[in-house]
């Protein structure tokens, strides 16, 4: 609390996913998705058995191959090449979104633009009227999956705030998300709204809720 | 005997009209039936319906457009049913332009829709899109309590797909991620048309890992086209 | 029409069947039903490729094997022992019936109890309300193939007709049937009801309109 | 280390409540999880829905009724969800005394609504059973010019599979029509309890050829019970 608003190091993408990493038990089936949420399987300890599912048709996707092991007819959900690990399987677009939409995944991260306080998802556009609508697995899985966690920045570059009380941009999904990692903090989506989990050395709370356009609430 | 392999592009691309809706599967380059398309340029039907997972990459300076952006680009596609369209692409220019309708969905429904369509199903519901825009003018009803919309099936006059193996039967086997939206595509249009890597004999398949049965299939054309090339 | 009514053969079990693969070109994706359709894949020359589906998920069904080839696993939708020809495939129940009622098949041939002029028909239940219902997959194969056909006996034991105006039984499914093969005729169903486009030897028009319970048509 | 084998029958069946929806797949006796169904008999679970293609065989004088017959027999099912009674069978019995309810739908039908609950589709329209007696009480809306009736999901609280192979990730294969409603019996229950003639080191099953993926399995015994048994 007597910190200064410079004396807090906010996580860089890295950080954010390997914080989210450490939450991510084994045994649990996982979808993550394109941008910071893909970096999280570099994080997650190759003795821990995760099983991270690709909505393009992977189930037991492996880390990026060296270059002389590379398969062209083997990528991710953002067309990277990937491996296939052991016990791994490989299924159509439908038998892969029916074990999304089915509800089989134990845990979705995606990227966000805003998470309300009621755990509405917004990722996808900035307007109803934008002519780009890149929609994608996100609403799928937004709906499907068992739990979903956000991992995005705090706030805007232009510092404006992602955490509300409502999203101003068309929602993903309503009420998904159950909680959001950011560069600064860990936070739990509740019925009386965001709890504050963790959060960086050296932020405040006040400092995290000058961040949020939400009520925060002590864990 | 059932041989439904063809000699000739010109075959295989016989009889699509248009007006017609194309089925186009793959993610990323990888099971995009790319030579088909090219033939399709080649054969010139008009004011199509494409349903694609992603109607085009983003331009990039000094790369060309691929083969949907250029017909696109031709002005041969009526609608795009689709899950991404991106600004920055061919497919955005037309649309922004209202030369070019787009109906954007989710990648799950669209799978589902394809699915439904192959399978008999004319429509169901899903919680996916539920309170979005996508929900927008759909009957909505709950179940366990998570409201619901009513999607109807989607299907194709023509699937354009890219198999790894395939024999005279129309049998046909993937490779890696090259499943993708072709099994369902298959199953989901009037003419299957398939571009094959390999061309095997009649039980050489092994019968209980034949990703898409040949009753699906209407015309083969063997083409060893090379590996996928990725975009960047 | 001078034959008394002594004086034609009606067809045998077999020779239903054997009259009705004469009318299978080369090519269709047939289901056959339990009983005399289950006959018709053994009058099908083997040069003529016919591939037979059987909804316990079978695509490419063959003939009963020699007993030493006999596979325990490889049973059709009777439950008999069955083989798989080259170029066959096996899927599960909702790929199998994908098939079925995606209107995949070309051909589906039925039993049946009762066939109305209007294509109605009844085929698993004498009553709506008797214990046993035995359904399976006939309603599913008579909505969904292209094209229904119906082998059955002209007239039940006790002589009454099987082809009706309107079908006594519960239905099957509404308007589906296209043609019927007894053990006097090949009738089509159209618009205008039965057409009679082939007789037993020795059978007039008059008595196979005695034999049914709706008004014939000649062709 | 995720590792989804179990060691003993009891520890197979731990937990399956009184009351619960068990799903059994089986084709004739190809594919039917027989010892786990004995297990089931052994571990007293009762007041159960049977999800099952047939409700059991006729009688025949001199065999002893199969295992689902015998569960029925013993007053534990309180109702079936199948596309079979016979009334010369010990289900038919207890439907016509009034002591076992029998919902009676097409086969195709039934798969379908049990892949509709593993897929996430609470409910969807469907030609099949329309102006039938299946549609009582059911909606109808035409599609098509064909009237179609709503079918809801039909999810599992168990389903007990018999598989060929296994791996300890859960990953199944099946043998020739073995499939039947394994793969999607697997997906639409919330306990799913495999019984496995085979066992294999994970990475052994091919990847392109898996019929089940592990996803859909929470516990395998391997048992290598031989052959299916024809009834006659």
């Amino acid at each position: 609390m007597n910190e200064t608003r410079q004396g807090f190091g906010p996580l860089t993408r890295t950080g954010m996913a390997a914080r989210a990493a450490q939450d991510v038990p084994e045994g649990w089936y996982v979808n993550l998705g394109i941008g910071i949420p893909t970096l999280i399987a570099d994080y997650i300890p190759p003795e821990r058995e995760v099983v991270v599912h690709s909505e393009n048709g992977i189930l037991g996707m492996g880390p990026a191959p060296p270059p002389h092991q590379q398969n062209p007819w083997l990528v991710n959900a953002s067309t990277q090449r990937v491996s296939l690990r052991p016990g791994g399987a490989f299924v159509h677009h439908a038998d892969s979104f029916a074990m999304v939409r089915g509800g089989h995944i134990d845990l979705c991260v995606l990227g966000g633009f805003q998470v309300a306080e009621n755990g509405d998802l917004a990722n996808w556009a900035h307007s109803p009227t934008e002519t780009g609508r890149q929609i994608g697995g996100a609403m799928d899985l937004a709906v499907g999956a068992k739990r979903v966690w956000v991992v995005m920045e705090h706030t805007t570059k232009d510092g404006a705030a992602r955490l509300l009380r409502r999203c101003s941009y068309p929602l993903t999904a309503a009420g998904c998300v159950s909680r959001v990692y950011t560069n600064l903090a860990v936070l739990e989506v509740t019925p009386k709204g965001f709890v504050v989990l963790d959060m960086v050395p050296g932020l405040d709370f006040a400092d995290l809720q000058a961040r949020t356009g939400a009520e925060l609430h002590r864990a | 005997m059932i041989d439904k392999f063809v000699r000739s592009m010109a075959e295989a691309m016989a009889g699509i009209p248009d007006g017609a809706t194309v089925m186009m599967p793959g993610f990323g380059e990888v099971g995009a039936p790319n030579a088909l398309l090219e033939g399709l340029i080649e054969q010139g039907a008009t004011d199509l319906t494409l349903v694609i997972n992603s109607a085009g990459r983003m331009r990039v300076p000094g790369k060309p457009p691929n083969a949907v952006a250029r017909l696109i680009d031709q002005g041969r596609v009526r609608k795009v049913i689709t899950s991404f369209v991106r600004a920055n692409s061919v497919a955005g220019d037309w649309v922004r332009d209202g030369r070019l309708q787009a109906e954007v969905i989710p990648q799950g429904t669209l799978a589902e829709r394809i699915r439904a369509a192959g399978a008999g199903i004319p429509a169901f519901f899903t919680p996916t899109g539920a309170g979005t825009l996508i929900a927008e003018g759909k009957e909505v009803r709950e179940y366990q309590g998570r409201p619901c919309i009513l999607e109807e099936a989607l299907p194709g006059d023509v699937a354009l797909i890219e198999a790894w193996m395939a024999d005279r039967w129309g049998n046909l086997t993937y490779r890696e991620t090259g499943q993708n939206f072709n099994p369902i595509m298959a199953m989901a249009a009037k003419l299957t048309i398939v571009q094959t890597h390999n061309a095997v004999d009649l039980g050489m398949l092994p019968a209980n890992a034949i990703h898409t049965p040949g009753i699906y299939v209407n015309r083969v054309l063997h083409l060893p086209v090379g590996d996928p090339v990725l975009p960047r």
